[in-house]
């Protein structure tokens, strides 16, 4: 399964990278199996899982939410805005 | 589509004419707006990003939490992103209702929302050319307990 | 001389552009606006009266207890007289401050201040020609005690 | 002693007169003064001594403020701004 991760604020910074494409094995997953792979291309990722939320799409998801082909996952870290 | 995060520079009026309404006795307008320093500091702007897509959705729920919660009539949220001068607005939420308490009631939950849920951040860029960002608040994914709700 | 009381329609701009400070993150603004309704019955406008002399007196004192009470670092107010249509603004009370909670507190402080003190009068007209003043709150002297404080 | 008397908000209203001029005996007078000659001049002020204020020039005065030859004293109802 092809799935894009986008990082927002410092965790762009952290990966140096705004968006990138991944594969998953198989044709299930879920935003877990995603931050996994995720980590494994990006070690700095480690120190934020923490405080990591995740959205598929244009809605915040939990580690458990399906995925499928084509999603879109966003990384984000704690919000500082206004 | 109603635009409520954006990289131009956010303009107060046409916000006040679309919330204009006879009913309304009390308006309160907050603003955030880019400081020269912080915790000591000395800031030369700050660069906004965001999930465009996702804190459109917050702002317009912020928006609608407002009219359910209290007793005002309008509440719209605008927030810029991109990169900002000292004294740019990066935010203004505009609030309409018969009275004043409730008024000023909904628009500090609003901005206090908007720092806890949009998925928004600042990097701070400091006047000796460093840079960093700012500290922020955790999100969480909304509870299926409360989606049942 | 800053003109606080005046006849012609208010003007934000002007006051948002002598309070531009680097030094804020945070603006609060409240205006207050004729309402089309009162305790039920449909109003077509508001006429205020006021001892001009004496309320820019006590505007400019509610300014500056705002300053010296919170921490921020501008509070301007003015309000407007004479014959206002529904819509029409009667006050702008803006504040800046480093910090929101106290550009919000400051702001409710002046706005209550305002309506306790300012030698203002409201006569509401309504839709069926009548009209009258409004209740209001009776003012005291400054106690002799408060002034050798 | 002549002093300006200036009625405002329902008091304008209630006694049909913006601004008069009274004349006080003697040349050592006090608000309180001016406000019994207001009455007598005007007896429907008799509802609102409760709730009155004044003020002398643009300054609020007690009933005991003394008054001078061409002070103008205002005659202020409750207050209703905002």
């Amino acid at each position: 399964m092809h799935i894009r991760v986008t990082f927002y604020g410092r965790l762009k910074q952290d990966t140096g990278t705004r968006q990138a494409a991944l594969e998953l094995p198989g044709d299930r997953a879920t935003v877990r199996d995603a931050v996994e792979a995720a980590l494994k291309a990006y070690p700095t990722l480690a120190a934020h899982l923490d405080t990591l939320a995740c959205s598929v799409g244009a809605a915040l998801a939990d580690p458990g939410t399906p995925i499928r082909d084509g999603d879109e996952i966003g990384f984000l870290p704690p919000v500082s805005g206004g | 589509m109603t635009t409520r995060v954006t990289d131009a520079p956010l303009d107060l009026a046409p916000l006040l004419a679309e919330t204009e309404d006879d009913a309304c006795g009390a308006l309160v307008i907050f603003s955030g707006t880019v400081r020269n320093t912080n915790e000591g500091r000395p800031v030369s702007g700050m660069t906004y990003d965001a999930h465009v897509a996702l804190a459109e959705r917050v702002l317009a729920e912020i928006e609608a939490e407002a009219l359910a919660r209290f007793a005002v009539r309008h509440c719209r949220i605008v927030h810029r992103i991109g990169a900002l001068a000292l004294g740019d607005v990066s935010i203004y939420i505009v609030v309409r209702a018969a009275h004043r308490a409730e008024a000023f009631d909904a628009a500090r939950y609003a901005i206090d929302q908007v720092k806890a849920r949009a998925p928004i951040w600042k990097e701070e860029h400091y006047t000796d050319g460093a840079s960093r960002y700012l500290d922020g608040t955790p999100l969480r994914a909304p509870s299926p307990e409360a989606d049942a709700r």
